[in-house]
């Protein structure tokens, strides 16, 4: 089916309503395959079986930023190329772009614990990780306080743009901040060098996270589309109620 | 009763609903925390050290902020006048909406600050403790903030002209706030002595505020 | 019943609004306040209400219950419509219908105004016209015998109208006192006018 | 299988993982549930869109 014909809200739906019981399959063989894989990962030889935790903690952090950039090319669609579905997928993306961030953050904490002593160390990437998590809930909170979707779509993407052009910035600053502070004695979460043994489960799993975020991305479009419905029809019964007009 | 219990239960659910509630309290608390390691640096020490008193001022600021909304709303759509002509005490009606706004505003900030405790490198314990402290003094926040709500819905002039007028009147929650969490982290004073005066700040808060602010709408309404 | 202002002064802002006031409504009366814009009809009735403090004379209800001051008798309808967007219509008026006073809030309220078709959606998704039969609503879902009304009809389709003007008979019907600020005919056959002049 | 000392670490991280993931996958169902039931509690009302679709608002 070509791209364009998606753009009419109820084709998308009838194209969700079959597409996602196959993405919803495809998931779960792919996260079968790359947790198989990951059990039978070596440990590294300096952090042991920790190591583990990367078979998830990378692919959020990958995603986590990954829908950004996806909500940024949602953001241009709503501004520049004004395509009726570009709201809606920016909207769906957040919250679960949110989730990634938030799992990035703790697997990383819990990850950081055993090698570094404490929960929360103001290492540079998670650093930035946590300002990419307060930009998603900020975009988020923009969502939720404006009533009228064409609206806060037109606002959140200009957030989401400003955020794009940011957060490499944000990054670079942190980066700075932190050797500023410390030298960097701080052990690296994922070494510069992996071996294939490593680096094939965790490219099953990120297949996996990608093709999971992809199933939850079409629901919750879906769900949005709906929600819309929802929300016009409501609209037209007051309308049709008396004393609308006056 | 039941006038107020329908007023307490009003804001609990225009607060659940609308956003800007008490999600948006916590993630601007979130922020401030946030911001304060990249203004002092990332040292654990330090920031374990001074860790209950961001926490607390990170609250306060959060709390304070919220107010804005508390009785402007009211005001801006005629539910403020209206609520003049219901049988109950003013007194009360503010008291059931402030009590609303702490339970949705302040309450999450308390349940948020154990979480935030690890960001400053707090243990659990202390980060327990500083809750705790957060827990007996947010409400003398949010009811001295009620005055400032009161008095800037009065004057029609919102946003930082409250926050000016109510942050000199929390000094001394923020005093023994801090004291009481510091006590409980290195000592050397008993957790309990500053704990009981911030209790006894709160409840004379709950008092004064309530009846400064009903007294602030009775004579400034037009 | 009987509502009696004597010798009322409104100082509003340090301007003298109107001065040396008297007005006597009856039970089953209806008393209609006109006048320029700027002459007092809000300010009278938010007065009356209880909003703005007199700054002189008397303002009495004779034979009310006597454990309940004149605003707490009182019904007020003034341009805003104190509703929440976010609330359902229906849960707009029960909370109102509770807060001031009614034994058991009903749905009759959204039934005299032509509402009850859209009691679930919320008060948001309204038009004025619509916003202002809720506040409406709110007369006829609490007993109270005096009703303030502000440019009652403002935002009223005709038909609205007639439905308000039937609301205002029955609640005459039953004794009850209604004083309402207007700039044309509010709908009803039988009324009292005081006439408000500019203070010079 | 034998995770090392830090074996709590590990399976609380994917504990948490597995939350997070059904908490998502929670949300978008129960989301998806609560639309269809307001769809059909307005079209029990008697409220019908126009033709076979509304158009879409944010056009």
């Amino acid at each position: 089916m070509p791209i364009i014909d998606l753009a009419n809200p109820t084709r998308f739906l009838r194209f969700a309503e079959r597409a996602l019981p196959w993405l919803a399959g495809l998931t779960l063989l792919a996260f079968a395959a790359g947790l198989n894989l990951t059990l039978g990962a070596p440990d590294d030889y300096q952090q042991g079986a920790t190591v583990k935790i990367m078979f998830i903690h990378v692919p959020s952090a990958w995603l986590g930023m990954g829908i950004w950039a996806l909500m940024t090319i949602a953001a241009l669609g709503t501004l520049v190329w004004r395509h009726p579905l570009a709201d809606v997928a920016a909207k769906a993306a957040a919250p679960v772009g949110a989730a990634f961030t938030l799992l990035c953050l703790v697997t990383g904490s819990l990850w950081g614990r055993p090698m570094w002593g404490a929960y929360w160390v103001w290492d540079a990437r998670l650093t930035s990780v946590l300002v990419l998590f307060l930009m998603y809930l900020g975009v988020m909170a923009l969502w939720r306080t404006v009533d009228d979707p064409a609206r806060a779509g037109r606002a959140a993407a200009i957030l989401t743009l400003v955020g794009a052009i940011n957060l490499p910035i944000i990054k670079f600053s942190v980066d700075w901040w932190n050797t500023l502070h410390q030298p960097a004695s701080v052990l690296r979460l994922a070494g510069p060098s992996i071996h294939p043994s490593i680096l094939i489960p965790l490219l099953a799993m990120t297949l996996a996270f990608v093709l999971l975020f992809l199933a939850l991305h079409l629901a919750a479009m879906r769900n949005e589309i709906l929600r819309r419905r929802v929300r016009s029809l409501m609209m037209m019964q007051a309308q049709t109620a008396p004393g609308s007009g006056s | 009763m039941t006038a107020l219990a329908a007023l307490f239960v009003r804001d609990v659910r225009l607060a659940i609903r609308v956003g800007g509630g008490g999600g948006i309290g916590v993630l601007f608390f979130l922020i401030v925390v946030t911001l304060m390691p990249f203004a002092i640096g990332p040292d654990l020490a330090l920031l374990g050290r001074i860790g209950p008193a961001i926490l607390w001022l990170g609250a306060l600021l959060a709390s304070l902020l919220t107010l804005d909304r508390l009785l402007a709303m009211d005001q801006e759509d005629g539910s403020l006048d209206l609520m003049l002509t219901g049988r109950s005490p003013l007194e009360l009606a503010v008291a059931a909406k402030a009590l609303a706004h702490w339970l949705t505003t302040g309450l999450p900030l308390v349940i948020a600050a154990p979480l935030l405790g690890l960001f400053l490198n707090l243990d659990l314990g202390s980060s327990g403790a500083v809750a705790l402290t957060l827990l007996a003094g947010t409400p003398a926040l949010t009811f001295i903030g009620l005055i400032g709500a009161a008095l800037s819905v009065t004057l029609r002039r919102g946003g930082l002209l409250l926050a000016v007028l109510v942050m000199p009147l929390t000094v001394p929650v923020l005093i023994f706030g801090v004291a009481a969490s510091n006590a409980a982290l290195v000592g050397p004073l008993p957790f309990g002595t500053p704990f009981t005066i911030l209790c006894a700040l709160t409840l004379i808060s709950i008092v004064v505020g309530t009846f400064a602010a009903a007294t602030a709408l009775r004579h400034g309404m037009e | 019943m009987r509502l009696l202002g004597t010798q009322l002064v409104c100082v509003r802002g340090g301007r003298q609004v109107f001065a040396g006031l008297d007005f006597d409504v009856g039970a089953g009366e209806a008393l209609v306040v006109t006048g320029r814009n700027g002459a007092g009809k809000s300010s009278l009735l938010r007065m009356i209400a209880g909003f703005v403090r007199t700054a002189g004379g008397l303002l009495e209800l004779r034979h009310g219950d006597p454990e309940l001051t004149l605003p707490e008798q009182a019904h007020y309808l003034g341009h805003q419509d104190a509703l929440k967007p976010s609330l359902s219509v229906a849960e707009n008026l029960d909370f109102w219908a509770r807060y001031l006073g009614a034994e058991a809030p009903g749905r009759d309220g959204l039934e005299a105004v032509g509402l009850g078709a859209v009691a679930a959606l919320p008060a948001a998704y309204l038009s004025a016209g619509q916003r202002r039969r809720l506040s409406i609503a709110r007369l006829v879902a609490v007993q109270r015998p005096l009703w303030l009304l502000d440019e009652p009809t403002s935002a009223l389709d005709r038909a609205a109208q007639e439905t308000l003007a039937g609301l205002m008979r029955a609640h005459l019907a039953g004794g009850g006192l209604i004083v309402a600020a207007a700039h044309g005919p509010i709908g009803l056959a039988d009324t009292k006018e005081l006439r408000l002049e500019e203070a010079p | 299988m034998n995770l090392g000392p830090h074996a709590p670490f590990i399976v609380a991280a994917y504990g948490i993982a597995t939350f997070v993931i059904g908490a998502l996958i929670a949300w978008v169902m129960l989301d998806h549930r609560a639309q269809l039931r307001a769809l059909d509690d307005l079209e029990l009302r008697g409220v019908t869109r126009r033709s076979d679709r509304a158009p879409e608002k944010t056009a």
